[in-house]
């Protein structure tokens, strides 16, 4: 599938928005998407779900002679994995700079912050090490992959247990899980990337941007804070921008967020440290991750963008119905931009313009809506299991989906009879099966 | 059950192992204490200076037995096995096919040799570039080929062991695979390999004896000569010595005349195999014949 | 001497066969019956085998089935055993096509033939442990064996995998091992001088593959059939012990069949098991 | 879908308690992550795509493509290994004929192995090619099956069982009359175990067949 392309009118569609303070999934600028984290069954494992950007980052730890450049330390090595096909098999140029650029990133934040305590993986200096591997592979793509990943990473590195090495006589042997209780690394601070992405004149920040407004932005910032407020790294591309404010508004929210993180990644930390205690060091692990509850239908909970012929003539009909049914012309003006809600969005008692509408992928939410607080992703309009309370509107339409569709017999597969003269005999032309010329 | 970190560590290990190869043990320093490890040059120039006779009791000018089969690879036009003692060589002609991505227009047909040593064979002593040169350049003056313009006719051995004078059995064996090909050619090249050393010319000479003559140096006068004869034509084909020789022309005559020896067992191979092949075809020819006779 | 190499185009039969392979093949089978050599669709190609021809390996085996002839050598030499595993020897296992063989196999699949053949042997000679590798130790942690096995296939006309389990059993069977002591006084390992030990390797383990095309199930297909096989079904047999099978997608086979292929290769076990005991009786 | 919890014709399966989600990424035109017991696999189906420039479709080039991608560090051997088989058990399911100078590719990623992964992928590959509508022949059914050392049939075991098993054995089947599309045992089985081990396979592959129909079933609706 050719790479999602952005046409002129969405950037400019979503510049405009921006300037009115709205984005397209309804979030607030300083909010960030659903944050998911479940911890793997082996120690060292996190899957992060991100919004839409899904991530698997895993640990490994492996026995070698430490580097001569730093005789008694450890080794850490850091590799995000995308494959090719998970943001666009043509963007060769993007794949190449996304994959490079958020493996730079995330070994600044990892490696160079020094968060990892290398000194104590060192077992007999100069011989024997830990040589840890960071592997983060990127499973969906929807923007801000930066503090997917390094979530994910850091999470991983506190889940992670070296195995305990016992030395007798210069012979190193490494015990299994079952004889000695296997240590945790030991780390420093716990520091996590922030992304923005910068609009327009007066620099508006809009915190974890999607791939639509990464797209589109002037320019983009990532602040690396830990849980301590200590900032250890930042990085800014684009557009220059004179405002010296904004670096110092994006680190204040970064710091926020940073804590928030940090805070997620210890409260699950402990959950999974109850349930290995509760079943003597098993868990469910990333069982957990599967949601059997729901099912995400286009899974784009707010593809507001995304809009299927069908859905633009129903929307535009019931629009039209309501008009008459009313009356009023001030509903006239904004009839132009059918998707999009009118400007006096603001005010409470506008009524809904279109009906929520459970079933379609498109998610028009009514004025009030904006009111609410934002509620985790997928569960609020995906669609709920059948034996649910369905509302009527969508019962009628079940009956006329499954109309009878015509049976192919093998006579209308017949092409055509050729009429060959007395004296060659009959040919009838058939069309083959696929399957009889395997 | 089988579990496949065993295999994967085993194959690492392996890995690494050939990774770094100085470090390995070879086999001759674990030789029992006894024998004084003797390097093989001084061991043969002493036993080439005493003249007793050679290392596996053959006298100086005769062969080691040759064996000859021909037909042994299906798919080929025509192959041939040849063991001459130890040495095992398989040879297959594959049949005049165009020349990819042809410049010009070559006149004489090209022959394409390619050598190629098993994995298990110890290391060549000449290297395998000279030697398809040999061959191609031994052959060239057998076959006919002037009748395939623009096209190349592939010689493809195959050396399964190598206990000297490897040379002379891929000629043989490329000659006879010729005619099994049945490709017009002027006649059957036999060639021969001779070790020379001061005055005594060792008739195909074993590994150690051909690793001698190679590593002598400038004082020990000694080398290696083959030659490559066409005795319908009276012709040699092939001629070439290196090493240090006192007087270098003596050595024709005797080579010639081991080479006529040689050619006349080839002959037989290839009016045996001949035969054998026109029995097989009268044969098919009234069987389809009956099969005929009997539909009608 | 292959005279269907030139086009001739003046016997029917091979017009037919140039035209449309899949159905000149189809036809053959469904009489009961196979192109090239007419063979019943479970029979099998005559099988040579010798040990020992190669002077410088230490374990040397050629087969000959059909005319696919394939020679494995192996050559031992001492290394340091892997610190996991410290009493086991080591064997390395690797197959290739010479350039001798049938140009026309195009590289992708031969890459990929040789591949898993190689795949198949380790986990038959390794992970079940035919060749029992404690016995390839010499020094616990110290010296241990390497046999390095080098499969090649001199000349390809389909069935390369059962020539090579059988080549490589026979040569592990034929390998002689001399024996390497510790001497103290001089504390270094001293090879013993002619004192050859043999390789204590298990019971015979015959692999059969079987060519599948559309619903057909034929055994030992030769280089045409197994061009126009969609899959191939590959069953190894000990003595009426199942080790390994392997069918590799392609065209579904009933239950019946693939029981119907076992009972076949199991049945051919007692015969095979001779003729590798006579081949390694005159070496 | 929780597998055990649901209506009673799931009774017969004796294996791990199976759990999926259909369509749980945004970029692929199918994908679902799967779990059998504690083996967890996410795989994505990239619908017809053109081919990468440079590669042409010759009549060899399989028009489906497969990565199998685990999670610790650099592509092994057994994971080169467990690629090949996916794509066998896989490619025979799908009607490549129908799109001309394109492909599909299947990007399968260990998410968590606690043995039997072989099967848990091919299962995950065949709910995904669902959830993208590619048209396919049959679906494909893999189930894993071991033989205890007291000759006792266990259905898709787990890690340990596999390790002390006699001998283990992985199958594919197709939907319609469940003929073996992929079977790749090894270790020892007299011929008559390695006969019940199938059937028993097969009777297993007809109850997940159940349980794939009642995933679309719930998700159709969902859909509508």
């Amino acid at each position: 599938m050719r790479d999602t392309i952005f046409a002129k009118c969405d950037s400019e569609f979503v510049a405009a928005a921006i300037k009115k303070k709205k984005r397209l999934d309804g979030r607030r600028f300083d909010e960030l998407r659903s944050i998911e984290l479940h911890f793997g069954s082996d120690f060292g494992c996190a899957y992060v779900t991100l919004g839409e950007t899904k991530v698997l980052a895993q640990i490994s730890c492996e026995l070698s002679e430490p580097r001569n450049v730093r005789k008694n330390e450890g080794n850490l090595f850091v590799n995000v994995e995308i494959h090719d096909m998970v943001c666009g098999v043509f963007e060769t140029g993007h794949h190449a700079h996304l994959a490079v650029h958020t493996n730079r990133l995330i070994e600044k934040c990892i490696k160079d912050s020094r968060c990892v305590d290398l000194e104590a993986l060192c077992i007999v200096s100069e011989e024997q090490a830990w040589e840890i591997r960071v592997d983060v592979s990127v499973l969906n793509y929807d923007g801000n992959l930066v503090t997917c990943c390094s979530l994910a990473a850091l999470a991983a590195l506190a889940h992670f247990k070296t195995p305990h090495v016992t030395i007798e006589n210069s012979e190193i042997r490494i015990d299994s899980i079952k004889e000695h209780e296997p240590e945790p690394l030991s780390l420093h601070h716990y520091p996590i990337l922030v992304a923005f992405a910068i609009f327009g004149e007066n620099d508006d920040i809009l915190l974890d941007p999607t791939e639509l407004e990464e797209k589109v932005c002037e320019s983009e910032l990532v602040i690396g804070m830990n849980s301590f407020n200590e900032l250890c790294g930042m990085h800014f591309s684009g557009r220059t921008t004179s405002n010296r404010l904004l670096i110092v508004n994006a680190s204040r929210q970064a710091s926020l967020v940073a804590g928030e993180l940090v805070k997620l990644v210890k409260t699950k930390l402990e959950i999974d440290n109850e349930t290995r205690r509760k079943n003597r060091g098993k868990s469910e692990g990333l069982v957990s991750a599967i949601h059997t509850d729901r099912i995400l239908s286009a899974s784009q909970d707010r593809s507001t963008l995304r809009v299927t012929q069908r859905e633009i003539e129903e929307t535009a009909r019931s629009f039209l119905e309501d008009r008459q049914k009313m009356k009023v012309s001030e509903v006239e003006s904004d009839s132009t931009q059918i998707p999009e809600p009118s400007e006096d969005m603001d005010t409470e008692e506008m009524r809904p313009v279109f009906r929520k509408d459970q079933k379609r992928g498109v998610e028009v939410p009514p004025m009030s809506s904006f009111g609410q607080d934002w509620a985790p992703s997928g569960n609020r309009n995906a669609w709920t299991l059948p034996n649910a309370t369905l509302s009527d509107a969508e019962s009628d339409d079940d009956e006329d989906d499954v109309d009878f569709v015509k049976t192919i017999t093998d006579e209308d597969r017949i092409i055509d009879r050729i009429e060959l003269n007395d004296s060659e005999e009959e040919h009838d032309t058939i069309v083959l099966q696929p399957k009889e010329l395997k | 059950m089988i579990d496949n970190e065993e295999i994967e560590d085993m194959l690492r290990e392996i890995r690494k192992n050939e990774k770094d190869a100085g470090k390995r043990i070879s086999l001759a320093d674990l030789a029992p204490q006894g024998q004084k490890s003797v390097s093989l040059y001084e061991r043969k120039k002493r036993e080439m200076a005493n003249r007793r006779g050679r290392t596996d009791g053959r006298k100086d000018d005769d062969h080691r037995p040759m064996f000859i089969q021909l037909g042994t690879v299906s798919d080929a036009r025509g192959s041939c096995y040849v063991e001459i003692g130890d040495t095992k060589v398989v040879v297959s002609i594959r049949g005049p096919k165009e020349i990819p991505n042809l410049k010009e227009y070559t006149e004489m047909c090209e022959i394409e040799c390619l050598i190629e040593y098993a994995p298990f064979a110890n290391s060549p002593t000449t290297n395998e570039g000279y030697m398809c040169h040999a061959v191609r350049q031994a052959l060239e003056p057998a076959i006919c080929r002037h009748e395939f313009p623009n096209f190349q006719i592939a010689v493809s051995a195959f050396v399964i062991e190598d206990r000297g004078s490897v040379l002379s059995a891929i000629i043989n064996g490329a000659s006879l695979a010729l005619t099994h090909a049945r490709l017009p050619c002027f006649g059957i090249v036999s060639s021969v390999i001779a070790a020379v050393c001061d005055d005594r010319i060792l008739m195909d000479p074993e590994y150690e004896e051909e690793a001698y003559c190679q590593a002598a140096g400038k004082a020990d006068s000694c080398g290696l000569v083959t030659l490559s004869y066409m005795p319908d034509m009276e012709q040699i084909t092939f001629y070439e010595q290196n090493g240090y020789l006192a007087e270098p022309l003596k050595m024709v005559e005797p080579l010639v005349k081991k080479c006529q020896e040689i050619h006349k067992i080839c002959i037989q191979h290839a009016l045996k195999e001949a035969k054998s092949s026109v029995n097989v075809l009268a044969a098919t020819q009234d069987a389809t014949n009956s099969v005929k006779s009997l539909k009608v | 001497m292959d005279l269907a190499a030139e086009p001739c185009f003046n016997q029917p039969e091979e017009v037919c066969k140039k035209i449309n392979p899949k159905k000149y093949l189809k036809d053959h089978l469904s009489q009961g019956v196979r192109p090239k050599d007419n063979r019943r669709l479970f029979s099998y190609r005559s099988v040579v085998g010798n040990v020992n021809f190669i002077k410088n390996c230490c374990g040397s085996s050629i087969v000959k089935i059909g005319s696919t002839t394939v020679i494995c050598g192996i050559k031992n030499e001492v290394t340091s055993p892997s610190k996991r595993f410290q009493n086991k020897g080591l064997l390395d296992i690797d197959c290739k096509l010479s350039d001798h063989c049938n140009v026309s196999l195009n590289h992708k699949n031969r890459v990929v033939l040789l591949k898993q053949c190689v795949s198949l042997l380790q986990k038959l000679f390794i992970g079940l442990k035919i060749v029992d590798l404690e016995s390839l130790c010499i020094a616990k942690g110290e010296l241990v064996w390497l046999l390095k096995a080098d499969i090649v296939c001199l000349d390809y006309d389909g069935g390369f995998w059962d020539a090579a389990v059988m080549a490589l059993h026979l040569a592990l069977s034929s390998t002689k091992l001399p024996v390497i002591e510790y001497s103290p006084e001089n504390e270094r390992f001293v090879l013993q001088e002619n004192t050859l030990v043999d390789l204590p390797v298990g019971k015979f383990p015959l692999a059969t593959s079987f060519g599948v095309f559309q619903d057909f199930v034929f055994t030992d297909p030769s280089f045409e059939e197994e061009q126009l096989c969609s899959s191939f079904f590959v069953v190894v047999v000990q003595d009426n012990a199942v080790k390994i099978t392997q069918k590799r997608g392609g065209y579904p086979i009933s239950d019946v069949k693939l029981m119907e292929c076992i009972n076949v290769a199991a049945s051919r076990y007692k015969i095979m098991e001779d003729v590798i005991r006579a081949i390694l009786e005159n070496r | 879908m929780d597998l055990e919890v649901e209506s009673d014709d799931f009774v017969g399966w004796t294996g791990r308690p199976i759990k999926c989600e259909i369509n749980v990424l945004s970029k692929p035109e199918g994908s679902c992550i799967f779990s059998q017991g504690g083996t967890v696999v996410m795989a994505a189906l990239y619908g017809p795509h053109e081919i990468k420039h440079g590669k042409i479709q010759t009549e060899e080039t399989p028009a489906f493509q497969m990565s199998y991608r685990s999670k610790k560090g650099p592509p092994s051997n057994e994971s080169r290994s467990l690629e090949e088989l996916i794509k066998t058990a896989c490619e025979s399911v799908v009607f490549t004929r129908t799109f001309a100078r394109h492909e599909l590719t299947l990007v399968v990623q260990e998410m968590q192995n606690c043995g039997g992964i072989l099967s848990c992928a091919i299962n995950a590959g065949c709910l995904a090619m669902i959830n993208s509508g590619v048209d396919m022949q049959h679906l494909v059914l893999a189930v894993t099956a071991c033989l205890t050392n007291d000759n006792r049939i266990v259905v898709d075991p787990d890690e340990s069982q596999l390790k002390s098993a006699k001998m283990s054995m992985e199958v594919a089947f197709d939907s319609e009359l469940f003929n073996v599309i992929m079977v790749n045992s090894q270790g020892t089985s007299s011929v008559e175990e390695y006969q019940n081990t199938i059937g028993k396979c097969r009777e297993s592959a007809r109850i997940l067949k159940e349980y794939f129909k009642s995933v679309v079933k719930k998700y159709a609706e969902a859909l509508l």
